[in-house]
C-alpha cells in the first residue's frame, strides 16, 4: 500500500505525461511542440526521481531537457518563420496516423492486460544507487559493466559531433 | 492502492502512441524528430520500469537508459544538422519536399 | 620386305604438300612445279618397284606355292585407341587391288603433275596465279588417294577418304575467285560428306558387331580382336556373317542388320564415285582446273567407291543383297549418265557423264561377281576397267584440256574442225575414244568385255541393258569426237595465233597415255587380280592371255554394238547436217531432260534450299531468336515489370515508410499477441 | 604449401595480377602478360611430363600431386588440389589460350591495364577450378571465372554490348545458383551417418554416401547447373550474343576455357559423385544434348555474322561434349575430352580469326563481305584451316573427338539396344552422326561467302594481311589443333586413365 502522497504523486506525473504528450503532437506552433515535449520530458524526470533513480533524472533533466531541446528551440527558431503556425494536416493523413496509433494503443494495450501476474506486481524496496556503484558499473570491465558501451558512445558521441559540424558547416 | 507496472507502462504506451501519430501525421521535420523523442522517451520509460520493478537489485535497465539518452542526443544533435542544412538548400523543412531518395 | 620403300611412298607426297604449302610462295614457279613434279616421279618408281615386286617377286609373304596371293600388311601404327580391339591404325597393305593401284595413281599422277606445267600458263608462259599452291594441293591429294588405297582396316581408308575429298574440294575451288568454282567445291564437299555419313555409320555397325577396323580380320576367317594380323590369306568372311547372324538383333527394318551395314557402306562409295542419285557433284567438279579433272574427277578418286566395295568384296558376297543394290544403282546410273552425256555441249560435262557412266560399269561388275561363275570374273572385270578406264579417261580429259588451253573455251560449238591444227591431240584423243567404245585392240574392248561376260552369266536383263550402255558409251563419245576434230571451222583462224599443239610438257603425257591405252588391254589381269587371290585361269600368263580367254559370243555383240554406235555417230556428226536437229525435234521432251540432267541439280537445289534451310534451318534460327531466347528475354521483361510495379512503394516519401513498417511490427505484434495469448 | 606444384597454377596468376598493378605502359603490360602466360604454358607442359612419368612409375591413385590445406575448419572447407590427366590437359588448355588471347589482345583499348586484370582474375578462376578437388573452393574459382566476364564484356564489347553482357552474367548465375545448391546437397550427403562431412571429391566418391533418392534430386541439379556454362540447350541462348559482342580475347577464353568448365564439372561432380543418378537419367539430358548438337549446326546455318556463326557451332560442339559424357563409357568420355581440347583450341582460333577480321572490315556480317582469301591470305589459310578442323578433317583435332565420341556413343547406343534398354542413345547418336554433314554445310558456306570468291568491298581491297602478334597467336593454335589431329594416341591415353571402372563407377556400372 503506497502513501496517498505517493499516489498523487503518481497521478500528477502520469496525466502530465499524457497531457502533454498529446499537446506535444497535436499543436500547430511547432515552437509550442518544442515546449510541450519539454514538460514531458521533465514529468518523465519526474517519474524516474519517483522510481528512486535520481541520478537518471538528472540526467534525462540535463541531457535532454537542458540539452535536446534547446537545441530543438534553436532550429526551429533558425528555420521557421516567427508566428508562422503550421499547415492544416490533411486529413487522409491525419486517419492514417490516428488509425495507426490507435492499434498499436488497443494491440499493446491488451497485450499489457493479459500479461497479468508481472504486470500487477507491486514496487519492491530497493537501496537508491549511490553515485559509487553508479561510477563502478559505468567504468568497470567486469560483469554487468559497461566501460566498453561506454567507450562506444564516447566514440559515437565525437562521431556525431564531427558529422554534425561537418553537415551543417557553410560551403 | 498498489501502484503496480501497468500504471506506468499505460502513460509510456500512451506517450509512444502519440509519437507515433506525430510521426506519420506531421510534415515538418522537427515536429517527426520531436514525435521521434517522444517514443523513444516512452522506451525508456519501460526500461527503468521494468527494472525497477522486477530486477531492483541490477542496474541494467538504468543504464540501457542512460545510454540510449546519449545516443539520441546524438541522433538529434545530427539530424538537427541535416535539417539545418537542407533548409539552406531548399528554404523548407517539410518532409514532403525531401523525396530524393527515391526508387 | 623393307619398309622404306613403301613408308617413302607415302612420306613423299606429303613432305612435298607440306613443303609447297609452306614455303610455297617463297619460291619461283618454276622451282615449285619442277619439285612437285621430280616429288611424284620417285613416288612413280618407288611404286612401282613396290608394285612389281609384289606381283611378280614370287616371294612367299606375297604368294603360296599354289599360286594364291596373299594379303601383306607391310607396317601397321597404332594411331588411334578407342577400345582393346577397336584401333585406328596407319599401316601399308598389300594386295592384289592395292598393288594395282599403285601402279594406276602414280602414273596419272605424274603425267598430271608434267602435263600441269604447260597447262598452268598462258600462251605467253606466265604461270597462273597460285601455281605453288597448286602442286601442294596435286601433292596432298596424291598422298591422300595413296594412303587410301594402302589403308589396312576401313578407318584408316575413312580418315583418307576424307582428305582426298578435303583435297578435292581444295582442288575444285583453286580458281577461287570464280564464284561458279567455289559453290561447286562445295557442292562437292557436302554432297561427299553426305555420302560420308552414311560410309560412317555402316562403319560403326560394322565395326560394333566384328570388333575390329582391320581388313585383314574382316575378310577372313573369324575373329576375336586378333591384333596385328600381318599375313591372312583372302578366305572366306563366314565368321563375321555368324557375328552378324547370332547377335541377339540380327535384323533392322526388312533386312539384315549386315545388309544394312554394308549398303551404307556402299553409300559412301556411291557419293565419291559419283552414283545416282549423289552424282551431281561431278559434274560440277568439272570448274577446277582440266588436269585435276582427269586425276581426281576421271581417274583415282571417283574409283575409291569402288575400290572401297573391291576392298570388302568378302564381305559383300556374304550378303547378295547388297550387291543387288549395287547392281541396280549402278545399271540405273550408268544408262542415266550416258544419256546425259549425250546432249551436253561442255566437252568436259561430256566427259564427266562418261565417267559416271563408266564407274557404274565397274560397280555393276562388282554387284554381278560371284564366285560360281567363272571364279568371280565380275570382281576382275571390274578391277581390269577402273585400271583401263584411268588410263583413257585421263587421256581424255588431259585432250580436252589441251584443247581448251588452245581455244580458251569449254564448248565444243567454238571448236570444230580443229584436226588440221593440232595433230597429235587428234590421234590421241582418237584413240581414247577408240578405248572407251571398246574398239579391239584397244584397252576398253577388253575389260568392257568382260563386265558384260559377268553380267550375262548373272542375268540377261543386266547383259542386254548394259549392252545398249555400251553402245551408247560409243556414240556420245565419237559424237564429241566428231564436233571436235571434224565439222568445218566456225571462222578461219589466223595462222599465226591458228591453235596448235601444246608444249612438249603437255603433249608427251598424251602420247604415253595413249601408248598405254593401247597395250593396257592385254595386262593379264585374271592372273593379277583376283577375289581370292587365286588366278583363274590355269596355265601362264602371257601377252595374249585375254585374247585367248574372250568369250567370242559375247565380244562379237560388244564390238558390233560398238561399231554401229560409231557409224551412227558418224552418219549424224561428221559433217554439219539436219540430222542432229530432226532427232532432237522428233523427241523434243527426252532432249530436253537429258540436257538438263534429267533436273537432278534443280531437284537438289530445292530440297537443300527450300526444305532444309527454308523448313528447318531457318525455324530452327527464328525458334530459338523468338522462342527461347524470348523465354529468357520475357523472364527478364517480367521480372523488369515487376520491379517497376513495385518500386511505387519507394516513393521517398519517409512517412509512408515508417507507416509501413510500423504497421508491419503492429501486425507481427498482433500475430503474437494472438497466438501466445 | 609451396611444395606444391599446383598451387603455382595459382600464384603464377596472382604475381601476374600484382605484376599489372605496377604497370606503366602497355609494354609492360604485354611483357607481364606474356611472361605469365608463357610461364603458365612450361609449367603445364612440365606438369604433364611429370605426370606421365609418375604414371609410367606405377601410380595408380586416381589423381596425383594432391594436397590439401585446412581453411575454414567449421565446415571442412579446404583447400584442396589434386590433378589427373584430364585437368591437366585442360591445364595446358587454359595455357594455351591465355597465352594466345595475350597476343590477341596485343592493341586493346581503352583501359588496357584493367583489360588485363580482369583477364588474368578470370583465369585465375580457370586455373584454380581445374587444380581444386575440392567443391567449395571448385565453386569459389568457378565464380571468380565468371564475374570478370561481365565487365569484360560490359566495357571491353562490341555491338549491343550491355545487353549481352547481363544476359551472359545472369544466365550463368542463374546456373551457378542451381549448382550451388547441388553442391550444398552433396556436402551433406558426403559421408555415411556419424562420420565428418567433407568436401572433398575423392572422399566423396570413395564414401558414396549419397542415397539414390538424393542423387535424383542432387544430380539433375549439378548436370543443369554446369550445363548452362556447357551451353545446352535450352539454356545456350547466352552463347551466341555473349560471344557476338564480347573482345577477341574473352571470347577466345571462353568459348575455349570456359564452355569447358561446364564439361569438366559435368563429368567431374555431377556423374562421377552420383553414378546411379546419373544412369538413371541420363536419358533426359541424352535428348537435350542431343537437341542441342543439331539444333546448334542447323541454326549456324543460317546466320550472317561470324561471331553468331561460331557461337552456334560452339552450341554444336559442346553439346557434343555433354552428349558423349552421357554415354557413360570409356571411350565416349574419352571422346568428350578430346572434344573439349579440340573444341578449345578450334574455337579460340576461329574467334581469334573473326576478331582479326572484323579488326580490318570492321563488319562481321558475311553478306558484306568476300574474296577476303585475295585480301589477307595468310587469316583466310588460316579460317579455312580452322574450318576444316571444326568440320573433322583427318589430321586436325575435330576429327579424333568426333570420331571417338561416335564410335563410344554408338557402342554404348547399340549395347542398349542389343539388351532391350530402348534404343534412344542409339537413334541420338545418328542424330548427332549428322551434324557432320551439317558442321560442313555451314563451315563452307562462310568460307566460300567470306574467303572465296570475287572481292564484295572494293574499300576492303586497302586492308592489311595480319601482323606478327597475330601470326603468332593463330599459328600457335594451329600447331596445336594439328598436335591433337596427327597424334591422338597420345592424348587419348592421358585421358583415358581416369576413365576406367576402378575410377570411374558409373563406367563399371555399364
Amino acid at each position: 500500500m503506497e502513501s496517498v502522497g505517493s499516489i498523487i504523486m503518481y497521478v500528477i506525473i502520469a496525466l502530465s505525461i499524457i497531457v502533454f504528450s498529446v499537446l506535444t503532437v497535436t499543436t500547430r506552433k511547432i515552437l509550442r511542440s518544442a515546449t510541450y515535449l519539454l514538460f514531458t520530458l521533465f514529468a518523465t524526470a519526474a517519474l524516474y526521481f519517483k522510481l528512486d533513480y535520481e541520478f537518471l533524472g538528472a540526467v534525462q533533466i540535463a541531457v535532454y531537457a537542458g540539452g535536446i531541446v534547446v537545441l530543438f528551440v534553436f532550429s526551429i527558431l533558425l528555420t521557421s518563420h516567427p508566428g508562422h503556425s503550421s499547415e492544416k494536416l490533411v486529413s487522409r493523413k491525419r486517419v492514417l496516423g490516428l488509425s495507426l496509433a490507435v492499434a498499436t494503443l488497443v494491440i499493446a494495450g491488451y497485450a499489457l492486460i493479459s500479461r497479468c501476474s508481472v504486470m500487477f506486481a507491486s514496487l519492491p524496496a530497493m537501496d537508491n544507487p549511490d553515485m559509487k556503484t553508479i561510477g563502478e558499473t559505468l567504468m568497470g570491465t567486469g560483469h554487468g559493466q559497461y566501460l566498453l558501451p561506454f567507450e562506444a558512445i564516447s566514440v559515437l558521441l565525437l562521431a556525431c559531433i564531427i558529422g554534425g559540424v561537418v553537415v551543417a558547416r557553410k560551403r | 492502492m498498489d501502484i503496480t507496472v501497468i500504471y506506468y507502462l499505460v502513460p509510456s504506451l500512451i506517450m509512444f502512441c502519440c509519437g507515433v501519430y506525430g510521426f506519420v501525421t506531421r510534415k515538418n521535420m522537427i515536429a517527426m524528430l520531436i514525435s521521434l523523442e517522444l517514443m523513444l522517451n516512452s522506451v525508456d520509460i519501460n526500461f527503468v520500469v521494468f527494472n525497477r520493478y522486477l530486477f531492483p537489485g541490477q542496474l541494467e535497465g538504468m543504464f540501457f537508459t542512460l545510454f540510449a539518452i546519449a545516443i539520441a542526443a546524438a541522433e538529434t544533435a545530427l539530424a538537427i544538422a541535416i535539417i539545418i542544412n537542407i533548409f539552406r538548400a531548399s528554404k523548407n523543412i517539410d518532409v514532403t519536399d525531401v523525396t530524393k531518395m527515391k526508387f | 620386305m623393307d619398309i622404306t620403300l613403301p613408308l617413302l611412298i607415302l612420306v613423299i607426297p606429303l613432305f612435298m604438300f607440306l613443303l609447297l604449302g609452306l614455303c610455297g610462295m617463297k619460291m619461283s614457279h618454276r622451282l615449285a612445279g619442277t619439285l612437285g613434279t621430280l616429288g611424284m616421279g620417285t613416288v612413280l618408281v618407288l611404286s612401282y618397284i613396290t608394285a612389281l615386286t609384289y606381283f611378280y617377286s614370287g616371294a612367299p609373304e606375297f604368294i603360296t606355292q599354289a599360286g594364291e596371293r596373299l594379303q601383306y600388311t607391310v607396317f601397321n601404327v597404332t594411331w588411334l585407341q578407342f577400345t582393346d580391339s577397336l584401333v585406328i591404325r596407319l599401316g601399308f597393305l598389300l594386295d592384289p587391288i592395292s598393288a594395282m593401284m599403285l601402279i594406276v595413281i602414280p602414273t596419272i599422277s605424274f603425267m598430271v603433275h608434267l602435263y600441269s606445267l604447260g597447262y598452268m600458263r598462258d600462251h605467253h608462259g606466265v604461270y597462273e596465279h597460285g601455281f605453288q599452291r597448286f602442286y601442294a594441293f596435286l601433292s596432298l591429294f596424291s598422298f591422300s588417294m595413296l594412303g587410301l588405297v594402302v589403308a589396312t582396316n576401313i578407318f584408316q581408308m575413312y580418315i583418307f577418304w576424307e582428305l582426298v575429298g578435303a583435297s578435292s574440294y581444295l582442288l575444285i575451288g583453286f580458281y577461287y575467285k570464280k564464284p561458279s568454282a567455289v559453290s561447286a567445291s562445295k557442292k562437292a564437299f557436302i554432297v561427299t560428306r553426305f555420302a560420308d555419313l552414311g560410309f560412317l555409320i555402316g562403319i560403326l555397325i560394322l565395326s560394333f558387331y566384328t570388333g575390329t577396323f582391320n581388313f585383314a580380320d574382316l575378310t577372313s576367317a573369324p575373329v576375336d580382336g586378333i591384333a596385328n594380323v600381318s599375313q591372312v590369306s583372302l578366305t572366306t568372311a563366314e565368321g563375321i556373317k555368324a557375328m552378324f547372324t547370332n547377335s541377339p538383333a540380327p535384323m533392322f527394318m526388312g533386312a539384315s542388320v549386315m545388309t544394312w551395314a554394308l549398303v551404307l557402306i556402299f553409300m559412301g562409295g556411291m557419293g565419291k564415285s559419283a552414283m545416282m542419285p549423289l552424282h551431281i557433284w561431278l559434274p560440277d567438279a568439272m570448274e577446277g582446273p582440266t588436269p585435276v579433272s582427269a586425276l581426281i574427277h576421271a581417274a583415282t578418286m571417283v574409283v575409291a567407291g569402288v575400290y572401297l566395295v573391291a576392298r570388302l568384296f568378302p564381305l559383300y558376297l556374304m550378303e547378295t543383297a547388297a550387291l543387288d543394290i549395287i547392281v541396280v544403282v549402278g545399271a540405273l546410273t550408268a544408262f542415266y549418265a550416258a544419256m546425259v552425256a549425250c546432249t551436253q555441249i561442255d566437252i568436259k560435262r561430256v566427259l564427266a557423264f562418261s565417267t559416271i557412266s563408266q564407274i557404274a560399269f565397274m560397280m555393276v561388275s562388282l554387284g554381278v561377281a560371284r564366285p560360281e561363275f567363272h571364279h568371280g570374273l565380275g570382281y576382275m572385270a571390274g578391277m581390269f576397267h577402273l585400271f583401263t578406264h584411268a588410263m583413257f579417261k585421263a587421256l581424255l580429259f588431259l585432250c580436252a584440256g589441251a584443247l581448251i588451253h588452245a581455244i580458251g573455251s569449254n564448248d565444243y560449238t567454238a571448236m570444230h574442225g580443229l584436226r588440221k591444227y593440232m595433230p597429235i591431240t587428234h590421234i590421241t584423243f582418237l584413240i581414247g575414244c577408240l578405248a572407251i567404245a571398246g574398239i579391239i585392240p584397244f584397252a576398253g574392248f577388253f575389260s568392257k568385255d568382260e563386265i558384260l561376260t559377268a553380267c550375262f552369266g548373272h542375268s540377261i536383263v543386266w547383259y542386254i541393258w548394259m549392252s545398249l550402255v555400251a553402245g551408247l558409251t560409243a556414240f556420245y563419245m565419237f559424237r564429241l569426237y566428231y564436233l571436235i576434230f571434224w565439222w568445218k571451222e566456225h571462222k578461219v583462224h589466223d595462222p599465226h595465233h591458228a591453235p596448235h599443239d601444246q608444249p612438249w610438257t603437255m603433249t608427251l603425257p598424251l602420247v604415253i597415255l595413249a601408248a598405254i591405252s593401247c597395250v593396257a588391254g592385254f595386262v593379264p589381269f585374271g592372273f593379277l587380280v583376283t577375289w581370292n587371290g587365286k588366278p583363274m585361269f590355269e596355265g601362264h600368263a602371257s601377252f595374249f592371255t585375254n585374247l585367248e580367254h574372250l568369250d567370242w559370243s559375247v565380244a562379237g555383240i560388244s564390238l558390233a554394238v560398238a561399231i554401229i554406235a560409231i557409224l551412227i555417230a558418224t552418219a549424224m556428226y561428221k559433217k554439219e547436217n539436219p540430222l542432229p536437229e530432226k532427232m532432237r525435234n522428233a523427241l523434243p521432251r527426252l532432249w530436253d531432260w537429258c540436257y538438263h540432267r534429267f533436273y537432278w541439280d534443280e531437284l537438289y537445289q530445292f530440297i537443300t534450299h527450300k526444305i532444309i534451310f527454308g523448313c528447318i534451318c531457318k525455324p530452327i534460327a527464328w525458334f530459338d531468336r523468338h522462342i527461347i531466347d524470348g523465354a529468357m528475354d520475357g523472364l527478364a521483361y517480367v521480372t523488369n515489370k515487376a520491379s517497376v510495379a513495385i518500386k511505387g512503394f519507394q516513393s521517398g516519401k519517409i512517412q509512408m515508410y515508417v507507416w509501413f513498417y510500423l504497421a508491419g511490427a503492429l501486425l507481427l505484434g498482433a500475430i503474437t499477441v494472438i497466438c501466445l495469448i | 604449401m609451396f611444395s606444391n606444384i599446383l598451387i603455382y597454377f595459382v600464384v603464377i596468376p596472382l604475381l601476374m595480377l600484382a605484376g599489372l598493378a605496377i604497370c606503366r605502359n602497355i609494354r609492360q603490360i604485354r611483357a607481364v602478360a606474356v611472361t605469365g602466360s608463357l610461364a603458365l604454358t612450361a609449367l603445364s607442359v612440365w606438369l604433364l611430363l611429370d605426370y606421365l612419368a609418375l604414371r609410367a612409375a606405377g601410380e595408380t591413385a586416381p589423381m596425383l600431386y594432391t594436397g590439401t590445406w585446412t581453411w575454414f575448419a567449421p565446415l571442412h572447407i579446404n583447400l584442396a588440389v589434386g590433378v589427373d590427366g584430364i585437368s591437366i590437359a585442360m591445364l595446358i588448355l587454359s595455357s594455351i589460350i591465355l597465352l594466345t588471347g595475350s597476343f590477341a589482345s596485343w592493341k586493346i583499348e581503352p583501359h588496357t591495364k584493367d583489360f588485363f586484370l580482369w583477364l588474368i582474375l578470370l583465369s585465375t578462376g580457370v586455373f584454380g577450378f581445374f587444380i581444386s578437388i575440392d567443391l567449395f573452393t571448385m565453386f569459389m574459382f568457378y565464380e571468380v571465372a565468371l564475374i570478370p566476364m561481365y565487365l569484360l564484356i560490359g566495357v571491353w564489347g562490341s555491338g549491343n554490348k550491355n545487353y549481352s553482357a547481363m544476359k551472359l552474367t545472369l544466365m550463368l548465375m542463374g546456373g551457378s545458383a542451381f549448382l550451388m545448391l547441388g553442391l550444398i546437397g552433396i556436402y551433406y550427403h558426403s559421408a555415411p551417418a556419424g562420420q565428418p562431412l567433407t568436401w572433398n571429391l575423392l572422399q566423396i566418391a570413395q564414401n558414396a554416401s549419397i542415397s539414390e533418392g538424393w542423387q535424383y534430386f542432387l544430380f539433375p541439379m549439378t548436370f543443369v547447373g554446369f550445363g548452362v556454362l556447357g551451353a545446352m540447350f535450352p539454356f545456350h541462348t547466352w552463347s551466341p550474343d555473349g560471344h557476338a559482342s564480347a573482345p577477341t580475347a574473352v571470347s577466345m577464353l571462353h568459348a575455349g576455357v570456359l564452355m569447358k568448365l561446364g564439361g569438366y564439372g559435368c563429368f567431374r561432380v555431377a556423374i562421377y559423385l552420383m553414378p546411379q543418378a546419373a544412369e538413371e537419367l541420363a536419358w533426359i539430358f541424352l535428348i537435350l544434348t542431343g537437341i542441342s548438337v543439331v539444333y546448334g549446326a542447323f541454326s549456324a546455318c543460317v546466320q550472317t555474322d561470324l561471331k553468331y556463326i561460331n557461337a552456334y557451332s560452339s552450341v554444336s560442339h559442346c553439346g557434343l561434349v555433354l552428349f558423349a559424357i552421357l554415354m557413360l563409357n570409356t571411350t565416349a568420355m574419352t571422346g568428350a575430352i578430346m572434344q573439349m581440347l579440340s573444341h578449345g583450341l578450334m574455337t579460340a582460333l576461329f574467334f581469334a580469326l573473326i576478331g582479326m577480321i572484323y579488326g580490318r572490315t570492321h563488319t562481321r556480317d558475311i553478306r558484306l563481305m568476300g574474296g577476303l582469301m585475295k585480301i589477307m591470305p595468310f587469316l583466310a589459310v588460316c579460317y579455312v584451316i580452322a574450318g576444316m578442323a571444326s568440320l573433322g578433317l583427318p589430321g586436325l583435332s575435330g576429327f579424333v573427338a568426333e570420331m571417338t565420341i561416335f564410335v563410344g556413343s554408338f557402342k554404348a547406343g547399340m549395347a542398349d539396344y542389343l539388351a532391350g534398354e530402348g534404343s534412344l542413345r542409339l537413334v541420338f547418336t545418328i542424330i548427332a552422326c549428322c551434324s557432320i554433314v551439317i558442321t560442313a554445310v555451314y563451315i563452307l558456306r562462310v568460307v566460300g561467302k567470306l574467303l572465296l570468291g570475287p572481292v564484295y568491298d572494293e574499300h576492303h581491297l586497302t586492308l592489311t594481311d595480319a601482323t606478327w602478334w597475330e601470326r603468332t597467336s593463330t599459328v600457335v593454335l594451329i600447331i596445336c589443333v594439328a598436335a591433337i589431329g596427327c597424334f591422338p594416341n597420345f592424348f587419348e591415353s592421358l585421358i583415358k586413365f581416369t576413365f576406367s571402372p576402378s575410377i570411374f563407377a558409373v563406367i563399371g556400372m555399364n
